[in-house]
């Protein structure tokens, strides 16, 4: 508001980093595919940039009942797309949206026929399991009461439910559309409720949406949002060299998470810091915002296999994780010293973590029977991406220097995901970056017994203790008590040391300085939502 | 009556390659007769070829040229012609037959077509008045059904059709000189037998002079009057057929006719001639046939043979003939 | 007939009593084709540029410089660092010196693999006919028939690493054919050699036949198609690993430190991938060169029929 | 002719089969349990049991052989992992951009190449011969990603006369700068091989006639050395245009060109094989249609064939 | 067929070497790459008969195409017949097992057309003559197969010296020689000579021929000498054979069959030879059209197609090739036993008229 009077017209045009796996919601997992769902589908609570829950399609929710019931008041006048592509009528007709819709949506995305892959993030739901092994014909635990209210019952309570509620795969779907294409062609036809509409997918080319005349908000002076008439995606694989060159030459508007090459570039110019960890260059180049992301790049030890803690201290101890940083990526990221990344509330600033201390680092491993004469070998295995392997081949460096022998792997992210979920590695990357803000989405997945394999927890560990704090705080529905025993679980990961911790990752999106009420969202830039955007051309 | 059509005079045709300098025609005369037959004999490699495509100017440049000498057609010298000058001339006032009839037409365009190129060229015919033309040439050189055949393709034909062919190209128009490089060299006896009937046919018929290129020696005692016998790039004898076979006058020709097995004659023994032909890249000195020379002296090592006129008509390149005395002239 | 052939051979004499050897005759012309001869330069270079890589480079293509001096990540070219470094501060002058072992084990051991099958199979075709030349040449038709950079990609993805290994021995089961269709033809062509039916006549049997008249007399083609093929496949590294599928980090292969550093050719650090670019394009080059040289020294006609 | 023709197609039937053969064996041997690729990271053994059976993975292979060879000849190339789209449908969206981008480098390429090797030829030994043959040999020499980055680097970023990468919705200005790297090899190529094939064909005995004939010069040259000349030509263009197929996937990549060689390399990235197999099987498919259309094209440009 | 067995040249004495029986090669001609199918077959050679006797000459003549060389291969097995039979010294050569025929290989030896095509490129000299001696173990060691090899060298008139050289260092005639001296390494008793002078300069022919005969009189070999050139066969042979695509049409001895030819086919050939001397005057035959395929031969008689005296029957019925006197076989309807055949020309080779021809000079074969 700051900025001006919002102008309308325009289109905004942004970079995809490959094709869009899916465009159906119930079935994208990844942030490309998220960053277009986005402007189609909305969800009832959404995050507020600040990483606060904000109503969307919900204007409010209730949890009653011990946390068991959360029932959520809906938003009238939301309505359907009424058109798509290039103007034909969509099978709903544009009509409104009621907690029916609701109902039928949540009952989709649970069918085990559907086989959502993100299902079972709401497994907590009353009657889910029941559906899943067919049991029973529906979900139980989700009810309309009426038109506008919308009610779930869970099996226990799950404090950070409406958390998850906001996650993008949880958004309502018109029924008739859905069944018009089946389900595996709604992804190429995906109708929603959002500020744009669906308009045309050129498969690695370009994702074209318009501007939803009938979009329900409006801005705080009660003009009609989205102020612009659409969006191009362009698929630009790799990011890279191409993207740089494209928003150089002004076909794009946007890049998120500059290359390391060209980071010097964009860091020149003007620089504000907004707070915590916030920052904005106002340079030649166009404006370059950057704030923490709530993710964690680690390498998780199999502690299956390597099961000496020493060891696994050791080497927490032998990176230079500044360093590092500063070198390979710029400096875009804070070290790590533990699980929670900043934003996550839980986040524990006073948490010690391990610092650079190579005599520490070999002391112990000389404990652990490793010394120069029997050298500890190791190989690590990531996923192929070059700043996987700049990350990679700076670690071999580091490693080196405490006489430890790193060799690397590189391996297709299928092939990665399978053996690592299999506890086949004994020493791999992996990253972490929020389905929710909250603890318990990295530290009960992550590390929690409960979940060794392809539920999360690679590493295998496994600590009674770590157990029972994480599966209490889940319970508990006092916030307080919940960060008390979150910090508690994470003292007890820091010392027992299942990861090499290495940072917490950080966003940035480069816009040119003609985009206007652009805000950098708290999961990062592919969670932005244009419809308050305007560019002032 | 009898005016020259065509006179070498001296001609040399050398080839520069990298091994060194080829003198494939080193000094070659001869003339024939307005309507004149004139045989050139001799080994592989003597400089057949070359004359030939010398007197058509088209020896590859490079690396070959024509260094020396003059080619008199009508009286005008080809080797001072221009390039645009001797298009006119060629397949024209003078046209070629070559050995390969497998070859030395292109598989690509119908026999028609390539008959009419150089009517059209020529003679200014329009497309249809030329491929008149060449389906009567066609039927001038015995090809059966030749409405037909004018639009077949060379390898629809045998080589005896394709020589034919060849013939009718060269014919269609009519040329004063008809030069055919070992026209019969491929072909099978009895075709042979066809072509060089076809070819003594023509010649009283179409009143071309020819020079036929031959390293047969029946062929040329079939077929014309004159012969040219070259050596190592050289004329080393030249008379009429008949004195050739009778009195050959140069030890080589003696030694080419004595050593081949002869049809109607039967020999105990065949004559042979020892040793190689020379390669081209080290010529002998003095006379190049002096290695393989019974008769050789010192004189032919070192002095190249003067061409001697040694009977009326008859000229050979031997030092015997001057009792191996360079200065001694014969009558 | 067989007056042609005497029209053509008898040519030949006069040409060849000079006696010189094919072989020297061969390097005569090769020596003196300029282009050739730098062709056989630059390989021989790199040859031994490869061999005694640890005593050219001045670094250890794997230190990482910058964690002691900053400074050195991305550093340009200067005379410490002739081709500048990486952004560990790794010598890329080093890392293109050693890069050499690596892109000619490629090349070479692709050729070793491509031309044992190639050879093997067109051998056998040629030699025997019949079925197994029917079998055999479906074979190569079918493989034929596969775009070669995507059979190769699909073959590598089939595994779930990377490797040097994979990566050649990929190349070979793809690029086969080739070679074998030549071979076959070759041998096709050189069974009917009144030579090989003259040995066969004087009692020698398949196995004289094949390694004394035949294979010695189709090296000279296969050579060629060898040296050409190689400079191919270090081109091929190249592509895969821009693609991502190359040879893994952090072996100093030029086709992945070209593609490391293409990111920097736009931001001004350059070197990176053109130092590496430039050897590659100098390599291929060198061995077309060398190629194209041998063909025309030792006559090869261009493998124009199949 | 019609029955070479019938016979090159007929001929042509085994090798497809084959080709069926290998990327079914390449698709068998994939390691790891494609349908718990296709269940995701969380399906469950029972999930993945009616994938299997979905997919016909707990037949005999033979059947399974049958099956497939049954689909592919029915152009039924399955389903994506990824996505669910029909793979065939995925491919031919694919295919304008990728026939584009090949058939503009052919031209170019084609028409470039001949006519330098074809000058070249007849120049040979003079300076332009030799500066031509050099680019030629340099052009093949240099890493085609590479040419891809330099040619962006100096026309899109430095002079900006490219308004940048991409499909850019079919404006040809977006088509230059892929197309001039993936020319650049058949370009070289055809230059090289037209030259040398004309070398030879000036050499024929029916050159000489043509000569003796009194034709000019370039009436020899265009009409009868070329013709022949281009037969091997041809067969170049023929593997060089197959070979593109496959060198689409560099250059796309560079241009972010929404073609078959992004398809693949996305495919490979994420294991989705039924696309990169359907793939293999389709550029393939195509690759025996061009060998075939080759054939068929000697007839034009040799009577002997035609008649044969 | 059996009746006409009679009517197969076949020698009576034991003088003979090999005896070729009714020899069919055909080549079949296929289409298609796995599923090749035969749609026809080159009958290069369809029903020969002839014998050898020791030390004895017999010439093969023809055009090209009409599967001299393919005869002369099939003799030595080198390709398999299609039907027929060989003896070589009462030996059923087709019969004979791996082992056996490489025993064979020591009794008969081929010698090629080409030169340069005939000796492997890469083998020096020495080797290519060594290695019919290494493989029939016919020298002990290195030592005595250097020995040898400088014998032969000798014997074919080249210098021991040579032996280290490579083919290409030599001419053609050079070459030539080269070839026979391996075929002679064996001591054959037979050499299949195909064409071996045909691509040699005439200079140097004659070298070869001469060369051929002293050796056939110095080791009492027995040529089959393959030719095209009737003069050159004339030259050599004591009995000339002549055929007509795939099939003998006339076979005798020499003097027989230059004098008094009876097919009509062969008095074509012979008139058709250009004689090199202008002296003589010939009547001519000239055949019309050219030599039709193998792969389609005419029905009946081959040659009807081109035969100025063809018949109705030779339309129809293939001529046997029957004796019509004493060694001298035929294959032509219009040649009946003790009866003159039929006559194109009065003397197909011979000369009509001379005036002063030097050709008088030598009585006996020549004239008429
Ligand atoms: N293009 C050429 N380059 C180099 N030398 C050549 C060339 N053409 C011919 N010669 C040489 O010129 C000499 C004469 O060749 P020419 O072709 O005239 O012989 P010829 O008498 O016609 O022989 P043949 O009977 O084999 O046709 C030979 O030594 C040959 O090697
Ligand atoms: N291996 C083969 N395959 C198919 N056909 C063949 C083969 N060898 C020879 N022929 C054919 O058989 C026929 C006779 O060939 P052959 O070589 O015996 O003839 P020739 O009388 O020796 O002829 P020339 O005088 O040309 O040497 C020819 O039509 C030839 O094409
Ligand atoms: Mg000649
Ligand atoms: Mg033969």
């Amino acid at each position: 508001a700051a900025q001006g009077t919002p102008k309308y017209g325009g289109i905004w045009k942004d970079a995809l980093a490959s094709n869009p796996p899916q465009l159906d919601p119930v079935f994208a997992t990844d942030t490309t595919s998220a960053e277009v769902d986005y402007q189609i589908f909305e969800t009832l609570l959404e995050y507020a940039p600040d990483g606060s829950l904000a109503p969307l399609l919900a204007e409010s929710y209730e949890i009653s009942n011990g946390g068991q019931t959360v029932t959520f008041k809906l938003r009238k006048g939301v309505r359907f797309h009424a058109t798509t592509e290039g103007g034909t009528p969509t099978a709903n007709g544009g009509r409104e949206v009621t907690a029916q819709d609701w109902v039928w949506t949540f009952n989709y995305i649970t069918d085990p026929e559907v086989n959502s892959p993100r299902a079972y993030f709401i497994d907590m739901v009353k009657g889910y399991a029941e559906y899943q092994s067919g049991e029973a014909d529906h979900l139980a635990g989700v009810k309309a009461l009426d038109d506008y209210t919308l009610q779930f019952e869970l099996s226990y309570p799950f404090a950070p439910f409406p958390q998850v509620i906001a996650y993008n795969t949880f958004t309502v779907l018109p029924r008739e559309d859905v069944e018009k294409w089946g389900k595996d062609d709604f992804n190429f036809h995906p109708v929603g409720t959002g500020a744009f509409k669906f308009e045309e997918w050129r498969q690695d080319d370009v994702v074209r949406l318009s501007k939803n005349e009938n979009y329900w908000m409006k801005d705080e002076n009660g003009n009609q949002l989205p102020y612009m008439d659409g969006i191009e995606f362009r698929v630009i694989p790799g990011g890279g060299a191409t993207e740089w060159t494209e928003y150089q030459l002004g076909n794009i508007y946007a890049v998120n998470k500059v290359d390391d090459p060209y980071f010097p570039q964009v860091t020149q110019g003007v620089k504000t810091d907004l707070g915590n960890g916030f920052v904005r260059y106002d340079g030649p180049n166009g404006v370059f915002l950057q704030r923490p992301q709530p993710g964690t790049y680690y390498y998780g030890f199999n502690t299956e296999i390597v099961t000496d803690k020493r060891v696994r201290q050791a080497l927490n101890y032998a990176i230079n994780r500044e360093a590092m940083i500063k070198l390979v990526i710029n400096g875009r990221a804070a070290p790590a010293k533990g699980v929670l990344p900043p934003a996550i509330p839980g986040y524990n600033p006073e948490l010690k973590g391990y610092n650079y201390d190579p005599n520490k680092a070999k002391e112990l491993l000389a404990q652990a029977g490793y010394g120069p004469s029997n050298p500890l070998n190791l190989t690590l295995q990531y996923n192929t991406h070059p700043a996987h392997q700049r990350i990679a081949e700076a670690l071999q460096a580091q490693l080196k220097q405490i006489g430890v022998n790193l060799t690397l792997r590189e391996v297709e992210w299928g092939t990665h995901l399978d053996t690592t979920e299999r506890g086949e590695v004994g020493f791999f990357r992996m990253g972490w970056v929020a389905d929710y803000l909250d603890a318990d989405n990295f530290l009960y997945v992550l590390l929690n017994s409960d979940n060794i394999g392809p539920e999360g927890n690679y590493s295998r560990f496994n600590n009674p203790t770590f157990d029972t704090l994480t599966k209490a705080a889940r319970l508990s529905t006092d916030q307080a008590e919940r960060i008390r025993l979150y910090r508690e679980a994470e003292k007890i990961a820091v010392e027992e040391a299942p990861w090499l911790f290495i940072y917490y990752y950080t966003d940035d999106n480069l816009i040119k300085p003609f985009v206007r009420n652009y805000e950098l969202p708290a999961f990062g830039q592919y969670s932005n939502k244009f419809r308050n955007v305007w560019l002032d051309l | 009556m009898a005016e020259k059509l065509l006179e070498l005079r001296n001609l040399k045709t050398y080839f520069f390659t990298e091994d060194g300098t080829v003198p494939a025609v080193d000094g070659v005369s001869f003339e024939l007769k307005r309507g004149g037959s004139l045989g050139v004999v001799g080994e592989s490699g003597c400089g057949k070829s070359v004359t030939a495509l010398s007197i058509m100017r088209l020896i590859p440049q490079p690396p070959g040229k024509i260094v020396g000498g003059q080619i008199l057609f009508n009286g005008e010298d080809l080797a001072k012609k221009k390039e645009s000058e001797m298009r006119r001339i060629r397949g024209n006032e003078i046209s070629m037959i070559f050995q390969e009839p497998m070859t030395s037409l292109n598989p690509v365009f119908t026999v028609g077509d390539q008959i009419m190129e150089a009517i059209i060229l020529h003679q200014k015919l329009n497309k249809r008045e030329a491929r008149e033309r060449a389906i009567e040439m066609l039927k001038l050189v015995g090809i059966p059904d030749p409405d037909r055949r004018v639009d077949e393709y060379p390898h629809q034909m045998s080589g005896g059709m394709r020589q034919r062919v060849m013939i009718a190209m060269a014919l269609s128009c009519n040329p004063k000189l008809l030069i055919a490089d070992e026209p019969t060299t491929a072909l099978d006896v009895t075709i042979q037998a066809q072509i060089l009937d076809l070819m003594r046919r023509l010649r009283s018929e179409v009143g071309a002079a020819i020079i036929l290129i031959t390293h047969d020696l029946g062929v040329v005692a079939e077929l014309v009057d004159d012969v040219v016998v070259m050596y190592a790039g050289k004329v080393v004898e030249k008379t009429d057929v008949r004195s050739i076979y009778a009195t050959p006058q140069h030890p080589y020709t003696e030694g080419l006719l004595e050593s081949i097995p002869k049809l109607h004659e039967e020999r105990e023994r065949l004559q042979t001639i020892e040793g190689v032909v020379p390669s081209p890249y080290s010529m002998p000195s003095g006379c190049r046939f002096h290695p393989r020379c019974p008769l050789a002296r010192d004189i032919c090592k070192v002095e190249e043979p003067p061409l001697l006129e040694v009977e009326q008509g008859h000229w050979a390149a031997c030092w015997k003939h001057t009792d191996f005395e360079p200065m001694k002239e014969v009558g | 007939m067989s007056a042609s052939t005497e029209a053509a051979a008898a040519g030949v004499v006069v040409k060849e009593v000079k006696g010189k050897s094919l072989g020297s005759d061969a390097r005569r012309r090769f020596f003196r084709n300029r282009l050739a001869v730098l062709g056989l330069v630059i390989t021989v270079g790199l040859i031994l540029v490869a061999v005694f890589a640890p005593y050219v480079a001045p670094y250890d293509p794997m230190e990482q410089l910058a964690w002691q001096d900053p400074a050195l990540s991305l550093a340009a070219p200067s005379w410490a660092h002739p081709f500048g470094t990486d952004l560990y501060g790794r010598d890329l002058f080093s890392r293109v010196i050693f890069g050499t072992r690596i892109s000619l084990a490629i090349a070479v051991m692709a050729a070793v693999v491509t031309t044992a099958i190639g050879i093997t199979l067109g051998s056998l075709a040629g030699y025997f006919r019949g079925w197994v030349d029917s079998l055999i040449t479906w074979l190569i038709n079918v493989v034929w028939s596969f775009p070669f950079l995507l059979f190769v990609l699909a073959i590598i993805t089939i595994f779930p690493e990377a490797s040097l290994t994979i990566v050649f021995i990929a190349i070979g089961v793809v690029s086969w054919p080739d070679i074998a269709r030549m071979t076959r033809g070759q041998f096709l062509a050189a069974r009917e050699n009144e030579y090989v039916e003259a040995a066969r006549a004087v009692g020698a049997g398949d196995f004289l036949i094949i390694f004394r008249h035949i294979l010695p007399n189709i090296l000279a083609p296969m050579l060629v198609q060898a040296t050409l093929a190689m400079g191919a496949y270090i081109q091929l590294e190249a592509a895969l690993s821009f693609l991502g599928f190359g040879v893994p980090p952090p072996t100093p292969s030029w086709g992945r430190m070209a593609s490391e550093g293409q990111n920097y050719l736009f931001s001004g650090q350059w070197w990176w991938s053109i130092m590496p670019g430039i050897a590659i394009m100098i390599t291929v080059l060198g061995f077309n060169l060398l190629g194209d040289g041998l063909r025309d020294a030792l006559d090869v006609r261009q493998q124009t029929e199949s | 002719m019609a029955r070479y023709a019938l016979r090159r197609l007929l001929e042509a039937i085994p090798v497809f089969l084959g080709v069926v053969l290998v990327v079914f064996l390449l698709y068998s041997v994939v390691p790891g349990d494609p349908a718990r690729l296709m269940a995701g990271q969380r399906g469950d053994p029972a999930t993945i049991a009616r994938i299997r059976a979905d997919m016909g993975l707990d037949k005999p292979i033979p059947e399974q052989f049958a099956d497939f060879l049954w689909s592919a000849v029915r152009f039924d190339l399955g389903r994506s992992y990824r996505n669910n789209m029909q793979v065939m449908d995925a491919i031919l969206q694919r295919v304008p951009a990728t026939l584009e981008l090949v058939v503009a480098s052919l031209l170019l390429g084609g028409l470039v190449g001949i006519v330098v090797g074809i000058i070249s030829a007849i120049r040979q030994n003079t300076a332009l011969d030799y500066t031509a043959m050099t680019a030629a040999v340099v052009g093949i020499s240099a890493p085609t990603f590479w040419i891809g980055m330099l040619l962006i680097l100096f026309f899109a970023l430095e002079l900006r006369w490219i308004p940048g990468t991409g499909y850019g919705s079919g404006r040809w200005v977006y088509l230059v700068l892929p197309t001039l790297t993936l020319a650049t090899r058949p370009m070289a190529l055809l230059a090289r091989i037209t030259r040398s094939s004309m070398l030879e064909a000036i050499r024929q005995d029916f050159v000489r006639t043509a000569r003796a004939k009194g034709l000019s010069e370039r009436v020899v040259v265009i009409k009868h050395a070329l013709r022949n000349a281009l037969i091997p030509v041809v067969t170049v263009l023929g593997t060089e245009t197959a070979a593109m197929l496959g060198g689409v996937v560099v250059t796309e990549t560079v241009f972010s060109w929404p073609g078959l060689g992004r398809l693949f390399v996305e495919a490979l990235l994420f294991r989705d094989y039924p696309i990169i197999r359907g793939q293999v099987l389709f550029l393939a498919t195509v690759f025996i249609a061009a060998n075939l259309l080759v054939d068929l094209s000697y007839a034009i440009f040799d009577p002997r064939i035609r008649y044969d | 067929m059996a009746v006409q067995l009679e009517e197969r040249p076949q020698a009576q004495t034991d003088a003979t070497l090999l005896q070729v029986r009714d020899l069919v090669k055909h080549f079949p001609i296929t289409r298609g790459i796995i599923f090749s199918k035969q749609v026809g077959a080159v009958k290069a050679v369809d029903g020969v008969s002839f014998f050898i006797k020791r030390g004895e000459t017999l010439g093969l003549v023809g055009e090209s195409g009409c599967g001299k060389s393919t005869t002369g291969r099939l003799v030595l097995r080198l390709i398999e017949p299609t039907a027929g039979e060989v003896t070589f010294e009462g030996k059923n050569v087709l019969a004979l097992g791996r082992e056996e025929l490489r025993a064979l290989r020591r009794e008969m030896q081929i010698i090629f057309q080409d030169p340069y095509a005939s000796l492997n490129p890469r083998m020096t000299v020495g080797d290519i003559i060594g290695e019919p001696l290494e493989i029939h173990h016919l020298a002990r060691n290195r030592k005595e197969r250097d020995q040898r090899v400088r014998e032969l060298l000798d014997v074919v008139g080249l210098s021991a010296y040579h032996a280290r050289r490579y083919p290409h260092e030599f001419s053609g005639g050079q070459r030539q020689r080269i070839g026979v001296a391996r075929a002679l390494a064996v001591n054959p008793k037979l050499i299949v000579a195909d064409e071996p002078v045909s691509a040699l300069d005439v200079s140097i022919q004659s070298q070869v021929i001469n060369l051929l005969q002293d050796l056939q009189r110095e080791f009492g070999l027995a040529y089959l000498f393959i030719a095209h050139d009737l003069a050159v066969v004339k030259h050599i042979a004591h009995r000339v054979a002549v055929m007509y695509l795939g099939k003998l049409v006339e076979l005798a001895s020499k003097k027989e069959l230059y004098d008094d030819p009876r097919h009509p086919y062969t008095q074509a050939l012979l008139s058709a030879v250009p004689i090199p001397d202008p002296t003589v005057k010939r009547e001519r035959v000239i055949l019309t059209g050219d030599v039709p395929s193998p792969s389609r031969p005419p029905s009946g008689c081959r040659f009807h197609t081109r035969c100025p005296l063809a018949e109705e029957i030779c339309t129809q019925v293939d001529p046997p090739f029957g004796e019509a006197s004493p060694g001298h076989w035929v294959a032509c309807h219009l040649v009946k036993p003790g009866k003159p055949g039929p006559k194109l020309v009065a003397s197909p080779a011979g000369i009509v008229a001379g005036d002063g021809s030097p050709g008088e000079e030598f009585p006996g074969e020549g004239g008429s």
